[in-house]
């Protein structure tokens, strides 16, 4: 059950938090997907956001503030094998870590950056975070917010993500379904979840959050052709200007290859023994390579 | 004998493929080869040269003045006809001769400042005709050579194609007038364009042209008759490597299975060779390894990610330059604090910041071996030489593993762009480090025990965690102080256990004779320099020796002193501007290292420049500062 | 005259680059504009793109490799008096300083973004730059890029650019045009130039270039409100997935207050007395500021 | 009288409030005062706590054991009921007697299995009534108060907010047990609450009951017979400032124009009080001067912003703490190659990596002198006080001017969070170094002449360049020889320079007797607990001196081997694992450092530790490791 997916560690995250929600459903999913425990990770940044790994019962690799996605693509890669999870705050993947959110984008592996959207730096004491709208000013500002807010959702239109969706932390079941649907999704996936901060952000409330979300319907995520494609984008673009935040999955795009199929294709033997299944010794000694014809090149003779 | 020669054009214009072409040809007539190449931060058009040396007998720098000069532009004759030596041979298309000598645009300013000062000092005249009778006046032999004529007429090229053949030109005239037969130059062209026919056989064509050319130019005798080459005995199986190739070639043997990078010079060419290579075939023809080469979107993520695959057990490595490094000290904190086995090639290039992207320096140590914020184990090893760039490459991978440490393979652009001979590696040893299975007790990944380095597992294995905080054995937050000074400890402790364990011949190697008076102490490709230094000064009866510092950090003091101690004087020889290697010296071990030579003007320090200082701080001189070469 | 604003040093490009393009483009465009030449700065990257402020008689800041955008910005921001341009590659701005492009459209500072798309790491020698498409092998690759491309348009739209146009190296009276406006505009910018690289880049050649552009023509990029905002983006979108690349100014959006507005909106003395218009010692000495007025809250008594 | 206390929580409930609360009132009955702030890496729940001293006499440290303890919950007596001297008062809620004592989940696992070992050897039971007993058993006092029923009715406050007020209730207490006046008490509240009415008539309140019933509650009377203060005569206007507020100031008053900065602890709070006084009045309420402050997507954005802003001619900073400042590496290069003054306010604090963020440490002190590829000159002042830290802040931007160079003034957490009284500052000079107007002949920034500083000009002003590349008088790239050597040679004498120049004050200050034996050699922080140690060992006549370093670089070598020649015994203390000041000095002077007090707990030095390590020395051991602290 879901305590048996909590690692012991005590999680010091404040009374209401957002992330106890996100925690809760991350278990719930984790546990259902069925996948054996040591076969995943959950790669974080730093932030309150960052901590959630070491409160859950697998693997967990905290990295550096905002190099999160990094650390999982060089996991990923190295063995395709393991599930991956990327978890962090807005600060943290879409301020210092923003060129690897988009780089990621660009290289489509199988993993999930689960976006803890909070509007402030948490840990930091509350300074605006990228997603804080323009003028707004929550509790810890001097002065109104001056810069405008990114959506990630757009950037991940922008940079190629197959996956897109948008959570909410308090609606368990509605976290738990996008988590499992974003974790067995092949391919670069964002999942935004709304978590309040009732420490430091007294704008994005429960209350606000209430009357500014609604639920997707009628919306079909899933890319058809590259026809739809375009379809799509411009239906998100629709979507994300609304007044109101959607919540849901925005888009599923199975027409790229993942990063996974694209090494395979240049190297031979990337699908069936990617490098942490390799050998690098025979006990002890370097593998027999025949040197004079690989390095031929280099031979005077 | 011992023949120092440059060709040089502009960039991007086949300088590079003579140069290649040049040295090739000489390994393959047996001789031992040692070629350095200069070039600006530039594609194509600015000025570019190949300092080329062969001898019968080992070499491991080059020398000046030089024997012959092959020019390909107007530039080239007008930076480098200072140093050929008396007699020396300045060879160029006589095409050039009514060429004004100082209308180079793209010259830098400084030179031709200095340049048009030198011909109004020696009231030379104007034109590339005048500079060569100045020049011949003075001693010099100059061959403007018919080049475009011959190659029209005898390869029967069609005129836009003679400035491309140019280059393959002036090193067959080079490679003859070395005693060099057209045979091998034409095997040295085989191999190099192995798979591009037509360009194998326009250059066949250009340098038997030139060679029968070469025959019938009356003065082409005189390169002969002053630096022949005779019959050279076989030498068995070598390789023609740069140092980027050396390192790549250590990786792949080493068991390399994930390279990150982002390109950088002098660092970047090192992935594409592994890239190139990254089929391994064992000699039955099974392919036995497949690393791979991801290229990253900035050097912090080249380090993460390389990061992350070594802690799913892959021997992870990646490669860059000062800017580079710079920008992962964040991520090679991260591995210090988590005991990561990772390896940095570091290729240092002159710096500050952009500095002299494509030039030599050494002026990065200290920042190698304090990098980052806090305090963590981690071990900087240089090299000294190609073949033990290579070798250090896989035990780089092999020290990670044991200690659990990041390691810095701290090389320089010299090694890295240097081509020279070497023999075909033996296939060491691969130790991998304390491991543990998939086991049914608790695993923590920072278990505290009598030995410092803590069994690994894998991700995917066990469960575990990683965080850059200060973290407990399995390797959670902790901010407990008791548990933070039992981690840290744990940590700091390696370096003591490395101290110990490490061979000597990794820490510092001693050349020349015990009885030593004048120690000369070095590091990194200008060991060369002080190696070929030392034989011809121990020749003429000089008490010194060369020690050769390889392990920076943890740095072995205790070690060092032995031979420190012995030393009537201690000079360093180094380049950069305080003398890092001697402040390290100073700093861990006590002993004062007066004299300093040091070189940061981006060029390679030479052996005659290494005999000249020596002699400038027996007659007095504590500090020596080397200006040699353009 | 245009050889007026040559700096006298020689552009060391490859014959044939399209960074002389840029630069007769460049020259052309600030002669036009009558703007005084030390009010100029031209601030770049590290490429062989990074290297044009050298060339140009107008004050040049040649920084790090991917950091010009926070050199103008604070440049910019200290003294808004100067007309700000930054120029970069692709590799340089989109790749390593994907993060800064960003975070300057949440900005929107008035500085315009050159991007020298030339779909390689040019002085470096020919890598793959974030703008090669997926699968393609220029020359100096070992195999066919297995990342995808991003769209600067489409990344400038998702986070808030206010100036979005696209040009071609080789076409200077379209490119100075493009860039005399803007540089005029008054916002963060993007003008991206595509810019052949006959060394590396066997791909995009001045052939491919006439087959796979167009002009556009019938396309009112000027935003007219809120709701014209959505229409814009979406059509953008349909812009960007042609087969063929679109050249002309792409979106003008003046709705939106450039950064010098923000700051002037909580640093009252901002905008008429910015940082390096004001003093900060009257004759060796401090200013006489009111030490107990200014920081009465640290006073004990 | 020396009154030293803790009080301690729960991160976020009101703990730092109560810490503020009463070093305000202690300063306020015109005592000196030092307090440290410990926290966790954490918002809400962890484990918080203040050390509070105060005396009448100079103090800049503080020290164990303490007279009170006062505890918000049970955590914080379990944690530090070890800290109390003999006789020393522990202070809880009542309501807290039959809690567990060994149930608490947010504690540190490692330090409640110290706890539960403890307990268990004392045999002392679970429940914090059985701890207290036996803390009375050992010679304690123990005054379980009834602060909730007390506040109910006498505050008349509802149970929810009971717990909102318990901070001022329990710094109540501890004030008043010290003698402090109720008086004082509200003024404080009344100063700390300026802009909040409602909290603080609530605060108020709650004093008022409290104070009432700590006259009522028999035992209260045993504190003050312990630690009585009597009245203390005014000491004129004195500020209360943290090292993060001194920074700020200072660089206000120093005419800061520009600051960039990204957030990271303990830096972060430094950008924020600069936004709240960005608005600078004279006497005459005429604004003259406004700074901004930006808030960067990074720390690589914020220093290139700053540079950015330099270059324009304002006075521009950025601040940050390790893991920023690995970020910033590059952009200081780059500084540093194009001779821009910018000042990076660096606070150190645990590390490697992400490390201890919120703990102490000054582990950066090699990193700041050495970071960066490539060789340049760089200043790197360290304030070892908080009144000195606000005069660096100035100086810092003075120097950077003067010499064209980065700046980097290096803090620590220390000073960053720690809270004393200063005095207001007298406002010194600013010097703004050489400058040229707009000039009608051709400006070169990097003009070459005797000095090696050029004259600046600002853009906007004249045409110039700049570029990280290695570059001639202009500021255009420059690969020549010839020029690298010059130009090198310009940015690397400043070096000298600013040695020759810089006041000795600003090198070291020696403290104590010219006449020792001893010479304690620190710096940071750290020099307040050395001082007060001083002052306590001279007491009692030891042959001490403190040797405080301040410029770490250029390394004034010659200056300090004054001092270090005249020592019969050098031993540096320092909060780090190496002894990296020790190293600076034994590399740079030649003299051995050969006895080090090291800590690397993440806790401060304190007082008690320095004396007692004194003493350990003179008995004989070489190195003394701290470990005191929670
Ligand atoms: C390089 C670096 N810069 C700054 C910090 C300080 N830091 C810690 S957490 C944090 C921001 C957290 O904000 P966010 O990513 O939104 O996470 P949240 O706490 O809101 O979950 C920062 C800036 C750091 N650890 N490393
Ligand atoms: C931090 C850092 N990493 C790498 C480099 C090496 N480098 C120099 S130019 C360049 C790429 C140039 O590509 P691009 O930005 O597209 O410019 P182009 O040359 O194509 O104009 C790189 C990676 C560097 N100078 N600094
Ligand atoms: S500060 Fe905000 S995000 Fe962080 S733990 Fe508290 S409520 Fe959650
Ligand atoms: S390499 Fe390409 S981009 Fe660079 S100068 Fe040459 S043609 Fe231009
Ligand atoms: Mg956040
Ligand atoms: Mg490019």
């Amino acid at each position: 059950m879901s305590s048996d997916w909590n690692s012991g560690v005590w999680p010091d995250w404040c009374p209401g938090c957002g992330n106890f929600g996100i925690f809760t459903a991350l278990k719930g999913a984790l546990s259902e997907l069925g996948i054996s425990r040591e076969k995943m990770v959950l790669v974080s940044g730093i932030g309150c956001s960052g901590k959630i790994p070491h409160f859950v019962k697998v693997p967990g690799v905290h990295t550096l503030h905002g190099r999160a996605i990094p650390f999982a693509t060089g996991i990923k890669v190295s063995n395709p094998d393991l599930k991956v999870i990327v978890h962090g705050g807005d600060g943290d993947l879409l301020g210092i870590g923003m060129g690897h959110l988009i780089a990621m984008g660009r290289r489509n592996p199988e993993i999930l950056v689960v976006i803890h959207n909070n509007g402030v730096y948490g840990l930091t004491k509350g300074q605006a975070s990228p997603t804080l709208q323009l003028g707004k000013k929550t509790k810890s500002l001097a002065f109104p917010n001056i810069n405008s807010a990114v959506n990630p959702i757009l950037l991940g239109i922008a940079s190629g993500y197959t996956f897109l969706a948008r959570s909410y932390a308090y609606n368990i079941e509605h976290l738990k379904a996008c988590l499992k649907q974003g974790i067995s999704h092949s391919g670069a996936g964002i999942l935004e979840v709304i978590q309040p901060c009732p420490t430091w952000n007294n704008i994005v409330t429960m209350d606000w959050v209430e009357k500014n979300t609604y639920y997707l319907k009628d919306w079909d995520p899933v890319v058809k052709d590259d026809e739809d494609a375009v379809k799509k984008a411009q239906g998100i673009i629709g979507i994300e200007a609304g007044e109101k935040k959607a919540l849901g999955i925005i888009l599923t795009d199975r027409r790229k290859d993942p990063f996974g199929k694209r090494l395979a294709s240049v190297y031979k033997r990337y699908a069936t023994e990617p490098p942490a299944a390799q050998q690098v010794d025979k006990g002890g000694a370097p593998l027999s390579i025949d040197l004079e014809k690989t390095f031929h090149k280099f031979y005077i003779h | 004998m011992d023949l120092n020669f440059i060709i040089g054009g502009p960039q991007g214009g086949g300088i590079e493929t003579a140069g290649l072409l040049a040295v090739k040809a000489l390994a393959m007539h047996e001789l031992e080869v040692f070629a350095d190449r200069e070039y600006h931060s530039n594609i194509k058009g600015k000025h570019s040269y190949s300092h080329i040396r062969a001898s019968d007998e080992r070499i491991s720098s080059i020398k000046y003045p030089v024997d012959f000069v092959g020019a390909l532009d107007v530039e080239t004759i007008a930076t480098h006809y200072k140093d050929l030596r008396p007699g020396g041979v300045l060879i160029h298309d006589a095409a050039l001769l009514d060429k004004p000598i100082t209308k180079l645009p793209p010259m830098e300013k400084e030179r031709l400042e200095r340049l048009r000062a030198e011909l109004e000092v020696g009231n030379v005249g104007t034109t590339v005709k005048e500079l060569d009778e100045w020049l011949e006046r003075g001693g010099k032999v100059v061959l403007p050579f018919p080049f475009s004529r011959i190659i029209t007429e005898r390869a029967k090229l069609a005129s836009p194609m003679i400035e491309k053949a140019m280059n393959t030109a002036i090193a067959t005239v080079l490679l003859r007038g070395a005693g060099i037969p057209l045979d091998t130059i034409r095997e040295a062209i085989d191999s190099l364009f192995m798979e591009k026919a037509e360009a194998k056989e326009l250059n066949r064509a250009v340098a038997s042209a030139v060679s029968d050319g070469f025959d019938e130019v009356s003065r082409t005798k005189e390169m002969g008759t002053r630096s022949a080459i005779g019959k050279v005995p076989a030498r068995g199986k070598r390789m023609l490597v740069a140092g980027n190739d050396a390192v790549a070639i250590g990786k792949l043997i080493g068991g390399l299975r994930l390279q990150t990078y982002y390109p950088i010079t002098p660092a970047a060419d090192e992935s594409f060779v592994i890239e190139q290579h990254s089929s391994l075939f064992d000699p039955e023809g099974e392919l036995v390894g497949s690393p791979i080469v991801i290229q990253a979107e900035d050097e912090i993520s080249a380090i993460c990610m390389a990061i992350g695959g070594a802690l799913t057990g892959v021997r992870a490595a990646t490669c860059t330059s000062g800017p580079g490094f710079s920008l992962m000290v964040e991520g090679i904190g991260w591995a210090g604090m988590n005991e990561v086995p990772v390896v940095i090639t570091y290729y240092q290039r002159g710096g500050p910041s952009t500095g002299l992207p494509t030039r030599h320096s050494q002026s990065d140590l200290l920042f190698a071996t304090s990098s980052g914020h806090g305090e963590f184990a981690r071990i900087v090893l240089a090299s000294g030489s190609h073949e033990e760039t290579l070798y250090d490459a896989v035990k780089c991978m092999n020290l990670a593993e044991k200690y659990q440490v990041p390691v810095i393979h701290l090389l320089d652009k010299g090694i890295a762009n240097c081509v020279t001979a070497i023999n075909p590696p033996t296939l060491g040893k691969i130790e991998r480090g304390k491991r543990i299975g998939k086991g049914a007790w608790e695993y923590r990944r920072f278990a505290f025990g009598d030995d410092p380095v803590s069994p690994r597992a894998f991700l995917g294995e066990e469960l575990m965690w990683y965080t850059g905080d200060e973290h407990d054995e399995s390797g959670h937050i902790s901010e407990d102080p008791e548990n933070r000074r039992r981690m840290y400890e744990k940590r700091m402790s390696k370096k003591e256990k490395i101290l110990r364990e490490v061979p000597d011949e990794d820490k510092a190697v001693l050349f020349g004779d015990e009885n030593f008076e004048d120690l000369l102490v070095t590091w990194g490709v200008t060991t060369g320099a002080a190696l070929d230094a030392l034989t011809e000064l121990r020749a003429t009866g000089s008490k010194i020796a060369v020690l050769q510092v390889r392990m920076m950090e943890p740095f072995p003091d205790g070690f060092l002193s032995k031979f420190l101690s012995k030393a009537k004087s201690v000079m360093a020889l180094e380049a950069n501007y305080i003398g890092q290697l001697a402040e390290l010296i100073e700093w861990n071990t006590g002993f004062e290292v007066k004299n300093r030579i040091l070189k940061y003007t981006g060029r390679l320090i030479t052996q005659d420049e290494v005999v000249n200082a020596y002699m400038r701080i027996k007659g007095g001189e504590e500090r020596v500062v080397l200006t040699g070469g353009e």
